[in-house]
């Protein structure tokens, strides 16, 4: 039927031609999506290589045409500040989970933002920890009911949320950080043009970037994937604010 | 190239530049703080580059990302720091990633103290952190001796593509002694020329650096393989040293590292004063255990026993009692925690196992 | 073994004890020696005590750890306490007279008393004192020369504006020697 | 005319793209896929006018656009 | 009480409830997370705390605080987090505390994967932190096992005031079986009455709980102190399962865990089937290990040889030759990564070890 | 000379009479007084526990008269929450260095912060590692030397000081959060009230509490005691602004 | 080792074979015996397979590993490809016939086709589908009562509300049971 | 009238209190203390305001501060 045409959309070079172990409507495929055009649209996948996280990405190393190394749980700061410092020519992203960068990882996710590694994170904040099972991630919303908080999320005992781009924006150091979100068309097209911005940042050698991705969950959020879109929109964002909390290139720094 | 007289930990900071390592992960931790004090200006005379990390778990985690470059990559530490990298050494093995870190040991358990000790036996040669992997282990015991071990290291880790380590006592990094270095400075590897390395994925498959198989057989497969790689080097990497082996010994000493030193004297001095003759087998490499050696030496008819001599209380004798394998009854004796046994402690060992008054 | 000489050099951090003896490994080493320069803090930054053990010789070192030195150089009061007992029968001791007003009370061991600190004072710097044991030492037992001693200082001072404290530093050596009347065979 | 072409094995049924379409054109099959899902089919391709808003919401990269002649860019992607 | 259907991990969290340890934190790992998914409801029933920690680094060190109290304390982990709290449990050794750490084994190294495994023995027995210490390790075969052992595990803690590890693996966390409580739950301990928990410098000097000592002999002294309740331990302590032992027995086999269960079929298998007499020796507390009785197992006249069998490339192994003394040859077999040796597989290396044809 | 006199300032009673190792002029010694002094005030010594850090003050326990645990480096506020959890009605405080707090125990006083863990950390903030001799913190200033940063601290290689009351501010759970000063008895003054905010809040079962001190290290920067309580005049105070920067009391939270 | 019963019950995540296994455990355990359940999991959250192993034996149970089970019960092709052949010989094998239209091929088994999807659709709730299969496999093996099995279910599903569902889940097992023509000795 | 007493052993001789009183009454000794340290000496103590100034800048809370009669209080602390 459709023949001589020109596409407009298609499946990014990056991306290879795997089908993701993502659950159905799992908003993860659309940031590896966002990512892969990125590294296309930049020219930037023959010189890049990630660092896979531990929790539901911990594959994408089959799911990109680029080099990929895989760090313990919450360490690819780490590892992409060993491997930029070795090798400042090349480009060094990171994906991470909430679990995998607001816990676990925090000292490592606070200093390289703070050292300026010219590096670049995705963060993806789906408020769970899905990989393991829904338990409740720092990043889960006040009564939230989780695996491991099964009346809501109690914040007399867990605290409130942690909200790790407006956190990272206190640091003196220039960086690019900023926090979109999944939830509709229209947010995704936002976050990819950050998402670029973020690789464009690093490819320039400019500063550290950090993008937070607001993600669904529908598994262990135990909704549809189209209500946990909605999820977002009502529990998540008025939380979470979306925006450009920190740019090199509006001369905050 | 002239002798120098250096600091043991400033020593090994110039053996790693003279190897080609010139990536450096740290965090300060006494006694070989004087490592990254000294690289901290050395590394960027020569274009390399020192990161001072936020903590060991941080380092252990860089010096993954670094060594996924094919460059030479290392770090220093001591006893409680090393604890901290026990999960990122298991993944480096893992992913089989040549790297070298170099623990200048200190007292423990817990905070433990500042001064020499070697107490991480167990840690370093048995692996630390979880899963079948192990470190190749080296123990040098003068400080000429820590930096052409530092230089061997790198060649064996890139030979191997498995984690190196280092362990001296604080001494080692506290003490001066004159040292030579090579003449010829190594180039650092060129990252484009590796075939395993992640140097961009430019006209071939894209390549991934890792430690997860959730295929069972697979994860069985990489750890027989990691197995397989020990069984090579306990085929050709064994190194130790034997001193005053003769006919007449009635003991064997077992001891490494700057230990081995103090009982030199001792074995010296006990047999020029007081006629009794002693044989020392120092392993150079812990891991893996000259095991067939320290037998046929064990085994040799005037050997009454085998004393394992150490600063704990007690690690390096079970690999000695394994290895023996039940043919002479094996003592230990050692002081730990800070203290270094003197030639007369080492005399009063000696003469207790072999039931000599004085 | 005979060839080998061992020395402590001992006294309250900051009183310089760790650099004369460093002094003293450089120019041995210089000499075409064997030597072990090894240091041991107490767990204070400050205030606390410090002391050096360095071991010269011919032939092979054995053990860096020497429990009875054959000398030892004590600055305070604290260090003649601890090492006055150790130095080995026959061995050597110099005691800053200038901190200490007693001796080790052992007759088997020579004494030598060395003001250092007055020595400092009177060639013009508080912090030269060090220079005036180690000079004192290297007099009584020939340890190293006098020529390696002043060349290998001044290669590690360098030289320009530090020419008046090198300047100073060979007044308290001048000083140091003159106090020592006789040799010791240890 | 603009068009959308499903891989229909890469779709994992999660209606994200159904909802998503401005022009309401896209429905769940009857038929699953050889992983078990019903995936999405595009039910009405002459209204289809080719805005990429399924496309730029599937998670599983299931969906191409095409155009044949003049298109009406809505946004920059 | 009546017999529960109840999964390994769940039985670990009533066992602990049992055990009066009322305060528990973790950090979720499969395959153990359902150790905390059941906690975080059941503990504040019986007026209990859970504290889901930020990692397993800090996991580690709230233990530590929480075993200052004197109250029962305790983790569940899997290997990569257990790895995580090697300098906590180094420091808490170090400062004689009483704490129960739970490691329900996945295979490694690194990631590896979350199928059963048996590969950090090593991590377990010879202590992965650094220093001198040891933690007293049990082995349950069984869910109902795992009840007991976790109740015996607070117990011993608090009688040596010295962490306690279990290690089982995967299938212990994952598997269904009826399992049976003490009627009577203990009270949590009164913090009050202890006479070293820090519970307020009230009417008596200040306490501390530490593990620095800067002076070498009180180190020293320290770490002798501990290798002193582990040589109690071993008076005292020892515990393990023989099966199938007589005199027609060509082959002891040595196993813990769930794999002895496996064996166990295997020999009941050969010799109904083949003919062929095989002894097991079980050992449940791998620290202290049972090494005088398995010489005393494996130099019985008819045993040709001793064979380890383990869901690792070999570890445990290591002690059977120690203890073995040459008597016997020792001989390995095994699987890892998440294999679990089917009975077939067992008697095949039954078969082989005694090189029977089939 | 003095008899029958009114003692109107004497040694506090939770401070034992040990002769603290501290070099002449550290003002970690004026830091424990307070501490010391709010103890007694507010009646808390005898159900008081203390967490010592690895760094200059590792030897707080011999110092304080009462109960004291030791922590491994930087991880203070976990045995605190674990204490704490423990034993509710006891009083938990930690004392913390900037290498110990902000460099390894990031990820700990972040969590601990968040879940609002009901302690009491004295941060104390002299801009270097000085138990090990003088290497770079990441409260060290720019241009600052230290052993590891010989020519100055490069903010392109090692960014910018952290500052983290900011940092810590910006959670959303309640705290008290401020930084204070001891250059000069005015502001020890000040600081000593902070101090014993801090530690009533926690008797009335309120919240968290950071109290981050900047203090001197004559040794490590080189400089006399009188020196170095200008050098924070000059180079900390107009980076570290003083302050109350969080506090439940004012309705913040 | 006569009286020991095994079965594995293997499809896609979702399919319920996890609670199917659970509930002929508990079962099993209420009529007196030991018994295994243990599970075994692919690497993905939803989506994969999953299956799990009952033990059901009078006596100590050894292995909780089963390498050739007595019996299998299959919803889906790939858990019929894995265990039509792994099934012991003369063992017995029921397969989901609502979505598999092949056999295991193998003549030394006894199998089963049970058109458990279709059963459910029948009864009114997709989702017990499961119930049907293990009600198969019960009726063909004896291995717990029908008694014992609805009491038990009573007892897990609760009372109140539920109660529809229950109506439901006997149904399936009733229409299960027929499918079942004779018994089976395993 | 105010005075203080300062404990000389406790003193490292850091001199703080020296530049922190406002009488500038305070003065370093001649003489070492046992741990080798020029302590702080009060040396005009008729001029003593009893301001505590001295002993809460003192980092080794070697001073204490007394006073006999009416005081005048110039801050809380
Ligand atoms: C040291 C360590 N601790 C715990 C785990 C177990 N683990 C794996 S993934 C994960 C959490 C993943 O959550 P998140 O980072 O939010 O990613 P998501 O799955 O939600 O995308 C955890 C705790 C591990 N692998 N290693
Ligand atoms: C795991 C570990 N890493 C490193 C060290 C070494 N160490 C001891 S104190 C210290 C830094 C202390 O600095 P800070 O916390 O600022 O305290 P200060 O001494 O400045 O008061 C370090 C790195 C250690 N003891 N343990
Ligand atoms: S569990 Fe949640 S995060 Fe993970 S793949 Fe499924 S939907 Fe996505
Ligand atoms: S391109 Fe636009 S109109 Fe066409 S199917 Fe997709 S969303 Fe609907
Ligand atoms: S969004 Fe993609 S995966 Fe989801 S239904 Fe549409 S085509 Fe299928
Ligand atoms: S080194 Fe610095 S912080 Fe430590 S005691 Fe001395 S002055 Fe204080
Ligand atoms: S109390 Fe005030 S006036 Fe008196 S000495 Fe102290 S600072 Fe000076
Ligand atoms: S402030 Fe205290 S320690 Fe310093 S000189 Fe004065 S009295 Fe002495
Ligand atoms: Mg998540
Ligand atoms: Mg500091």
């Amino acid at each position: 039927m459709i023949n001589d045409a020109t596409t407009i959309f298609k499946r990014p070079e990056s991306l290879s031609e795997t089908v993701t172990h993502y659950c159905p409507g799992c908003t993860h495929g659309i940031i590896h999506r966002m990512v892969a055009e990125s590294l296309d649209e930049l020219n930037l996948r023959e010189r890049a290589v990630g660092v896979a996280p531990v929790g539901c990405s911990v594959f994408i190393y089959n799911y990109f045409n680029c080099d990929f190394m895989e760090a313990p749980h919450g360490r690819a700061p780490a590892l992409a500040t060993g491997f930029k410092r070795t090798r400042p020519d090349m480009i060094c992203f990171t994906y991470q989970g909430d679990g995998d960068l607001a816990s676990i990882g925090m000292g490592e996710i606070v200093h390289a933002a703070n050292r300026g590694e010219k590096i670049t994170v995705i963060f993806v904040n789906n408020a769970i920890y899905g990989m393991t099972g829904g338990q409740m991630a720092p990043t889960t919303m006040p009564g939230q009911k989780t695996t491991t908080s099964p009346f809501g999320r109690d914040t007399n005992l867990a605290g409130y949320p942690i909200r790790m781009a407006e956190l990272l924006a206190t640091l003196r150091t220039p960086s690019f950080i900023a926090r979109c979100s999944t939830q509709t068309p229209m947010h995704i097209v936002a976050a990819k043009k950050i998402i670029k911005k973020a690789f464009r940042l690093q490819k320039e050698e400019k500063c550290f970037s950090l993008v937070e991705v607001l993600s669904t969950c529908p598994t262990n959020w135990g909704i549809t994937p189209c209500d946990a879109t909605q999820w977002i929109i009502d529990n998540m964002e008025p939380y979470y604010k979306l925006g450009v909390l920190k740019d090199p290139e509006k001369g905050e720094g | 190239m002239a002798k120098k007289l250096m600091k043991g930990n400033e020593a090994i900071g110039e053996a790693a530049v003279c190897a080609g390592a010139l990536n450096y992960f740290a965090y300060p931790i006494t006694p070989q703080s004087e490592v990254a004090e000294y690289l901290c200006w050395r590394l960027p005379e020569v274009g390399g580059a020192f990161v001072q990390a936020e903590s060991e778990v941080a380092v252990g985690n860089m010096l993954f990302g670094a060594a996924c470059s094919g460059k030479r990559v290392f770090t220093t530490s001591s006893s409680p720091g090393i604890s901290l990298m026990q999960e990122a050494i298991s993944y480096m093995a893992g992913a089989h990633l040549p790297v070298v870190l170099i623990n200048i040991m200190r007292g423990g358990p817990g905070l433990g103290g500042i001064l020499p000790a070697q107490s991480d036996y167990f840690q370093a040669t048995k692996g630390g952190g979880h899963g079948d992997y192990r470190t190749l282990v080296l123990a040098p015991a003068s400080v000429q001796e820590a930096v052409d071990l530092t230089i061997l290291a790198f060649d064996l880790a890139d030979k191997y593509r498995n984690p190196v380590m280092i362990i001296g006592d604080a001494m080692i990094g506290q003490m001066m002694e004159s040292v030579e270095f090579p003449e010829k400075y190594r180039e650092q590897n060129d990252p484009a020329e590796s075939d395993w390395a992640l140097n961009g994925a430019k006209g071939r498959e894209s390549r991934i650096l890792k430690s997860l198989y959730l295929d069972p057989e697979k994860l069985d497969e990489n750890s027989f393989m990691l197995a397989n790689k020990y069984d090579m080097m306990k085929k050709d990497e064994i190194r130790y040293e034997l001193y005053n082996i003769s006919e007449k010994n009635r003991l064997l000493v077992v001891s490494y590292g700057t230990m081995s030193r103090v009982i030199q004297t001792a074995i010296d001095e006990i047999g020029e004063e007081e006629g009794i003759s002693v044989g020392l087998m120092r392993p150079i490499t812990l891991y893996p255990f000259p095991g067939q050696q320290l037998y046929d030496e064990a085994v040799k008819p005037n050997i009454e026993k085998v004393l394992s001599i150490e600063m704990s209380v007690g690690q390096m004798v079970e690999d000695v009692e394994r290895f023996v394998r039940g043919k002479k009854p094996v003592e230990f004796s050692g002081r730990t925690g800070g203290i270094v046994p003197t030639p007369d402690d080492v005399k009063g060992y000696i003469r207790k196992s072999l039931g000599i008054e004085k | 073994m005979a060839k080998q000489k061992e020395v402590v050099f001992a006294g309250f951090g900051g009183q310089g004890v760790m650099t004369a003896g460093q002094l003293l490994a450089y120019t041995a080493m210089e000499e075409g020696k064997n030597v072990v320069w090894i240091p041991s803090y107490g767990p204070e930054m400050r205030g606390g005590t410090a002391n050096c053990t360095i071991v010269i010789s011919d032939g092979r070192i054995g053990s860096p750890i020497i429990n009875n030195p054959m000398s030892a150089c004590v600055f305070n009061r604290p260090s003649l306490d601890k090492f006055g007992a150790l130095v080995k029968k026959g061995g050597l001791l110099l005691i800053n007279s200038s901190l200490i007003d007693v001796k080790s009370g052992r007759d088997d061991i020579t004494e030598i008393l060395v003001p250092v600190n007055d020595i400092a004072i009177k060639v013009g710097n508080p912090k030269v004192a060090n220079m005036a044991m180690l000079a004192a030492f290297i007099e009584a037992t020939d340890a190293v020369s006098f020529d390696s001693l002043l060349s290998m200082m001044e290669k590690k001072m360098g030289g320009g504006k530090k020419k008046e404290l090198l300047e100073i530093n060979h007044r308290a050596i001048e000083e140091g020697r003159k106090v020592v009347t006789g040799k010791v065979n240890i | 005319m603009p068009g959308v072409r499903i891989d229909k094995n890469y779709c994992k049924g999660c209606e994200l793209c159904v909802r998503a379409c401005p022009m309401q054109i896209l429905k769940m099959s009857k038929d699953i896929n050889l992983k078990g899902y019903f995936y999405a089919t595009l039910a009405e391709p002459s209204r289809c006018i080719g805005c990429r808003i399924c496309a730029i919401t599937c998670p599983d990269v299931a969906i191409e656009v095409h155009t044949h002649g003049t298109q009406f860019v809505l946004f920059e992607y």
